[in-house]
């Protein structure tokens, strides 16, 4: 066993077991740093495989960033999770099958990093050897990235963006609001609601002669708006369809 | 004009007819009378298009290539031409009928009615006109559809079922089995056109021609052969104009009208003559002659009786196309003709008592024809035409369709038709002898006001029961064009 | 300007879209989005007619040659997808603005078009492209945007719709990942050409049917074929009006294309079909999808979640046509694709007005609609017949080409379940004509047609439904012309 | 607020240097690991680190969501600038050799897209962390 295949296999291991400890835990906090410690991992299995730059990105998104994400999303919905109410014995043979096929494809495949795989044999020597010439930058990762394959980041970059938008559309200006049909008349329910609130807006709404309900100014990012904070989710509503 | 585009403005007048229909709406009496006039348009269009047929022209138009190699166009052969005359002159007939109807009955939604029945005519049209099974198939569709705003028209729950039944049955045949076999036809012979002498001959094997016979024979439900049936008498909720033009003529006719155009220029006469199915369907529909006169002698609801003799009518024309031999074609294209009229004349009989006397059951008519002499003399000549008795036009299809049994050597069918005959002398005949020779009912609270239905409608029944008697004398322009149809000289 | 139109008919509504999010004004961002669609439905026209008279249209990205850069490559197959893409997209696109400027509460607006820009631009990023592994791209940006939308309904339940949609459609974008990068290994290149030629030389090897699999499960799950299809009707149902109308026309057409360009293109008919014997597992899958799915159409009582069903029916006969594996069939899928794009389009905005007027869409509330919304009815007759495949609209030319393509080989009792999985249309799409012509309505509320400004975008798409149905010649040619290119492997 | 001087201390020390590192890995990244992706996320992490031991209330003083948010859309828009630029110029979409002569085109393409890359990034992680963490907890 070579030196770089211990690491390879601690890492592996190491990575089943955060992966296994992920899944087991009930506590959700608990959860959050598996997954941040499973992150931190896979990066250092990205660099024995002299994958870099992915490494990189995995340290600082996986790791970092998700994990801050995570915890902030703990930090309203609690860090309990219920018990499943299904059981799991159907996607665990969905994903005892998908592991099995996975490995039974990869059974075949050329050796991890020889320089006569397919993989090494077409476009990347053409990387390697000319990119320099064509681009001046020293480091191929980038000139593939930004110059021969930049319509693909471009592509990332409006994923992440897509991204933001989604998240912003659902949680900017708190809870999301519903717009229900009342007696021929379209009204805003933020949730969280009562009764006679609603009741009472929807007198002022039909009597005040509509307009809308949402007044003044529109802004998507508004969610750390700390007047927001002022429209409490009280009662009967909550974040559950 | 060419004949072409008189096709054209001939198969789009009934259309104008139900634009004028909706924009005089708020008129009743402008509307009925526009509605005459387009149909008498209609009908001199159509004399003009005979005149051409008989002189040996086609004439022929190309609308458009929906997908390539198949076209929506229209081409007029002398079976068409029967069916459009026959379509095409009831249909003032019977608007002038339906006024006094609709008004005496004090129907609802008069417009919509009178809509959808011109749509309807211009479906049939459509349907007569066709050159290709594609626009058959497409009209035919089109008829089904236009139609069923006139069976469901008093929106109640049993019209609602009845429009079930209606369009289901009509539907599953049509997409179910006849569309499957167009389709059929057209990946084994490259082509949907009609041609003289059929398209199929050695295309496939004899055992899949059977198959798609079959498809076809049971494909078109609009002829009502058993089991498909069960359309015909569901849709007698609709006013009996309805039911005497769409369901005795216009729909059911496009049924039969679609087989016979199937049998001679899909399959021609040849190779049907040699199909092991063909005999078999003959005797299907023979069976359905019998059965639905057994029904209909048990019915005593008049509207349904005519309805179940209707159905065994039909078959007769199914049957002629079957035998597969000249005098069956000739026979039962001259059917189509000879029944239109006949039957048209019973139901409209069955609308003017059911307006006049309020009466739907057979056992309550007894006496009424003291009443309503004309209404029940009429009844007694339709009745006489389809039971294929002279003086009426009916002896002459029944008489080709018998020589046609006997050249087959169908002797079994033969019996077959008589025995319908039979049948049919006790089921029609009963309801105008009870309603002349028979004393009223104890309990009929016959109000003295009763006499005959409103003078359109009488006027109407006038006219059909006369040209049902004129059809035996003068039966000639059928049997001309049915005989071009098959290919003799006329 | 115009040779660089495969470039530009994704990358400017994709820009649009950061525009409209900018703008912060919802009127500034439908103008932008309106703007969007409309020049993508210029642009895949003008492609369109291009591809027709010159053939294969190949662009390089960044000036780099295939396959060292993205190459966009279009020919007569998605230019064809992405003009049903864009048709729809410029249809809906006003339809939006009355529709959503009342499901929707108004800060959100501008994010809403700037969604839809950056669905628009991820659908057509993944028409356009050569490139497999940007079709993973712009399927994330395509199915991100979808998921946030469908999250919007006005119901609660959409929220678990959409989580729904996400897991499924993530674990489907997973799997097609994975194929990719299998195929990668074995080949070292992600161009789509490059891959069909330097794909035969490693077949024997277990890697490449493995791919194989993943890619075929990972796309049939964004398809929605039965029985990967669980996250459809929620999704449809609880989504805003405007929203349904677009992602039933487009997004699940797309992946039906992916479907083609993978097993035709890439891997080709002969190892799809030959060696991994597709069609014994897509026609049976298939054919349940078409009858059992219509069978719960018939079952259901909410309107949207009927035609929801409806919709996975529908995409049972695209992929039955293709699981033919002939031209026919192939030629059946892809107007398919384009007919039931319009027909479904136009029933779920005719949904939308009900919407706008009755606040619901249950059956129970639709009764004497047909007095009271006119126009909006009579719209969904004129949708409904199509899906029933009657003659003259665009659902019977497909019908007419399945069912030709199934007796082509024989198979008549293929033919017979197609045309019982029609009548099975017939009678859910009777049902509601049924309860809005037959019924009498609750006299004491009232309600009116809806506005205009969503009949007109409704009526555009059942007259197009005729239209296309009366004269098929054009999309008929286009369809089998491409259904061709695809079975001659090359592209 | 007493009992954190540690961290406030400590925060207040590593936050400008992890500016800076950001600065060299998105600098940097032409020559080793690194680009806008990873600094994007980087400066986004000195942001967050701020806000979490001074306060959501300090760190949207310095940083208002809506900067953040134009910061994400921004950085699409730079990016495709880029890419339309090459148009305008006379090349293909995203070409960079008609920027300017030869290689030089190649450097400020990638700049140009690297800093659309980094901009968007930054921007959405923080505008994220503020959409979770401005967020009030709900309890049923």
């Amino acid at each position: 066993m070579t030196p770089v295949e211990f690491v390879d296999i601690v890492l592996l291991i190491l990575l089943a077991i955060t992966g296994i400890a992920v899944i087991r835990t009930r506590n959700l906090f608990a959860a959050v740093m598996l997954a941040g410690i499973y992150s931190l991992v896979s990066a250092g299995l990205f660099v024995v495989m002299d994958a870099v730059d992915v490494a990189f990105t995995e340290a600082a998104v996986g790791a970092g960033i998700s994990t801050v994400l995570l915890l902030g999303t703990l930090a309203l919905v609690g860090d309990k999770e219920h018990k499943p109410q299904h059981t799991p014995i159907l996607p665990l043979i969905v994903v005892l099958i998908t592991g099995g096929v996975l490995i039974y494809g990869t059974s075949q495949m050329p050796p991890f990093g020889a320089a006569d795989n397919p993989a090494n044999q077409h476009v990347a020597p053409y990387y390697l050897e000319d990119s320099y010439d064509e681009t001046h930058v020293p480091n191929v990762v980038t000139s593939v990235l930004a110059s021969y394959r930049s319509y693909d980041t471009m592509g990332e970059t409006a994923v992440v963006f897509t991204a933001v938008v989604g998240v912003l559309l659902l949680l900017a200006r708190g809870p999301l609001p519903q717009r229900i049909h009342h007696d021929g008349e379209w009204i805003t329910v933020r949730p969280g609601t009562t009764r006679e609130e609603l009741a009472a807006q929807f007198k002022a709404e039909t009597e005040g002669g509509g307009g809308g309900p949402e007044g003044g100014g529109v802004d998507p990012g508004g969610g750390a708006d700390p007047e927001d904070r002022g429209d409490t989710p009280s009662g009967e509503g909550g974040e559950r369809g | 004009m060419s004949g072409g585009m008189l096709l054209l403005v001939t198969a789009l007048l009934p259309v104008a007819a139900a634009g004028g229909v909706l924009l005089l709406r708020k008129s009743p009496n402008v509307r009925e009378a526009s509605t005459l006039i387009f149909g008498a348009l209609t009908f001199w269009h159509v004399l003009g298009l005979l005149h051409r047929v008989q002189e040996g022209e086609r004439p022929r138009l190309d609308m458009l290539e929906v997908v390539p190699g198949v076209q929506l166009a229209f081409e007029l052969e002398p079976l068409g031409m029967v069916f459009a005359l026959v379509a095409s002159f009831l249909w003032p007939v019977t608007s002038l009928y339906a006024i006094g109807y609709m008004r005496g009955h004090h129907e609802e939604n008069q417009t919509r009615f009178f809509f959808f029945f011109a749509i309807a005519i211009a479906g049939a049209l459509g349907v007569a006109f066709s050159a290709n099974l594609f626009t058959l198939f497409v009209f035919y569709e089109f008829l089904t559809f236009c139609t069923v705003p006139l069976v469901t028209h008093h929106q109640t729950e049993e019209a609602k079922k009845s429009g079930r039944v209606y369009l289901g049955i009509l539907l599953t045949t049509s997409v179910g089995l006849q569309l499957v076999a167009i389709i059929w036809t057209w990946v084994l012979a490259g082509t949907v056109d009609f041609r003289t002498g059929g398209i199929l001959a050695g295309t496939a094997s004899t055992g899949v021609l059977s198959a798609i016979l079959v498809l076809y024979v049971y494909g078109v439900g609009k002829a009502a052969v058993m089991p498909f049936h069960r359309w015909l008498p569901a849709a007698m909720v609709a006013p009996t104009p309805v039911s005497a033009l769409l369901h005795a003529v216009a729909v059911v006719k496009a049924g039969v009208f679609t087989v016979l155009k199937i049998a001679v220029y899909v399959f021609g006469i040849d190779l049907l003559a040699t199909l092991t199915t063909t005999s078999w369907l003959a005797w299907a529909a023979g069976a359905t002659i019998i059965l639905a006169s057994l029904v209909a002698f048990k019915k005593d609801n008049l509207k349904a009786r005519l309805a179940y003799s209707t159905i065994s009518q039909l078959s007769y024309i199914v049957l002629g196309a079957l035998l597969a031999n000249e005098l069956g074609i000739i026979g039962g294209g001259m059917h189509i003709a000879m029944h239109a009229f006949g039957k048209i004349t019973l139901f409209f009989a069955a609308g003017a008592i059911m307006v006049a006397a309020h009466e739907k059951k057979i056992s309550r008519m007894h006496g009424l024809g003291r009443t309503m002499p004309i209404t029940f003399g009429a009844f007694f000549v339709g009745s006489l035409s389809i039971i294929g008795l002279p003086p009426a036009g009916g002896a002459w299809s029944k008489w080709f369709l018998a020589m046609g049994t006997l050249e087959a050597e169908q002797y079994g069918l033969l019996a077959v038709l008589m025995l319908s005959t039979l049948l049919g002398l006790y089921y029609l005949l009963e309801v105008p002898v009870k309603a002349f020779f028979f004393a009223p009912p104890e309990d009929a609270h016959r109000s003295e006001g009763i006499h005959e239905a409103p003078t359109p409608s009488l006027i109407a029944i006038c006219i059909t029961a006369a040209a049902t008697l004129g059809l035996f004398i003068w039966p000639e322009v059928w049997r001309e064009l049915m005989t071009m149809v098959v290919g003799g000289a006329g | 300007m115009s040779e660089h139109l495969p470039a530009l008919l994704v990358v400017v509504p994709l820009i649009l879209a950061p525009v409209a999010a900018l703008s912060n004004r919802p009127r500034a961002a439908f103008a932008a989005a309106f703007a969007g669609c409309w020049w993508a439905l210029y642009a895949s026209l003008a492609l369109l007619t291009r591809v027709r008279s010159e053939g294969v249209i190949s662009y390089a990205l960044g000036g780099w040659a295939p396959p060292y850069g993205i190459e966009l490559r279009l020919d007569l197959v998605n230019a064809f997808v992405a003009v049903t893409v864009a048709t729809i997209g410029a249809v809906v696109i006003p339809y939006a603005w009355t529709s959503v400027k009342k499901e929707i509460t108004e800060d959100r607006i501008p994010l809403f078009y700037t969604a839809f820009l950056l669905m628009l631009s991820g659908l057509l990023g993944i028409t356009v492209t050569g490139d497999v592994f940007n079709v993973f791209v712009f399927l994330e940006i395509s199915s991100l945007s979808a998921y946030s939308m469908i999250a919007l309904g006005q119901d609660r339940r959409a929220l678990t719709a959409t989580f729904q949609y996400l897991i499924m459609g993530s674990v489907g974008a997973t799997f097609i990942v994975i194929g990719i990068g299998f195929m990668y290994v074995m080949t070292g290149t992600l161009n789509m050409a490059d891959l069909a030629e330097r794909l035969p030389a490693v077949m024997d090897n277990r890697t490449i049917p493995v791919a194989f699999t993943f890619l075929t499960v990972g796309i049939t799950l964004k398809l929605a074929l039965f029985p990967l299809h669980l996250w459809l009707p929620n999704a449809y149902t609880y989504a805003p009006s405007a929203v349904t109308a677009f992602m039933a026309s487009t997004a699940t057409k797309v992946s039906v294309y992916l479907l083609l360009r993978f097993f035709f293109t890439i891997f080709g008919f002969a190892f799809a079909f030959g060696q991994m014997r597709l069609n014994m597992v897509l026609m049976p899958l298939s054919l349940v999808a078409i009858l059992a799915m219509s069978l719960v159409a018939i079952y259901e009582i909410n309107v949207k979640r009927l035609l929801a069903f409806s919709s996975v029916a529908q995409i049972g006969y695209m992929v039955l046509g293709i699981s033919f594996g002939s031209v026919l069939g192939v030629t059946a899928g892809l107007l398919h694709i384009f007919n039931h794009a319009l027909m479904k389009g136009a029933l779920f905005m005719a949904m939308g007005c009900v919407m706008y007027r009755v606040g619901s869409v249950q059956l129970s509330k639709m009764a004497g609609l047909g007095k009271k919304m006119p126009w909006t009815m009579a719209a969904f007759v004129g949708g409904g017949l199509s899906l029933i495949g009657v003659p003259l609209t665009v659902g019977f030319i497909s019908k007419w080409y399945l069912v030709q393509a199934a007796l082509e080989q024989g198979n008549w009792l293929v033919a017979g379940l197609v045309m019982i999985g029609s009548l099975m249309a017939l009678v859910y799409i009777w049902k509601v004509v049924e309860v809005a012509y037959f019924q009498e309505a609750d006299s004491d509320v009232e309600i009116r047609e809806a506005p205009l400004s969503l009949l007109i975008p409704t009526w555009v798409l059942v007259i197009a439904s005729f239209w296309f149905g009366i004269d098929a010649s054009t999309t008929a040619q286009v369809a089998t012309d491409a259904a061709e290119l695809l079975l001659r492997g090359g592209s | 607020m007493d009992d954190r001087v540690i961290l406030r201390v400590g925060a207040k020390i590593l936050i400008p240097f992890i500016m800076i590192f950001g600065l060299y890995v998105h600098f940097h990244g032409d020559y080793g690991p690194g680009g806008g992706f990873q600094a994007g996320v980087i400066f986004a992490a000195a942001f967050v680190l701020y806000a979490l031991i001074f306060g959501l209330g300090n760190a949207i003083q310095v940083l208002p969501p809506k900067a953040a948010y134009i910061c994400a859309a921004m950085g699409v828009v730079i990016y495709l600038g880029v890419g339309f630029l090459g148009i305008i110029l006379g090349g293909q979409f995203m070409d960079y050799s008609v920027l300017a002569y030869s290689y030089t085109g190649q450097h400020y393409g990638i700049i140009g897209v690297e800093l659309g890359v980094v901009t968007t990034v930054f921007g959405v992680m923080v505008a994220l962390f503020y959409a979770f963490a401005g967020r009030r907890r709900v309890d049923s």
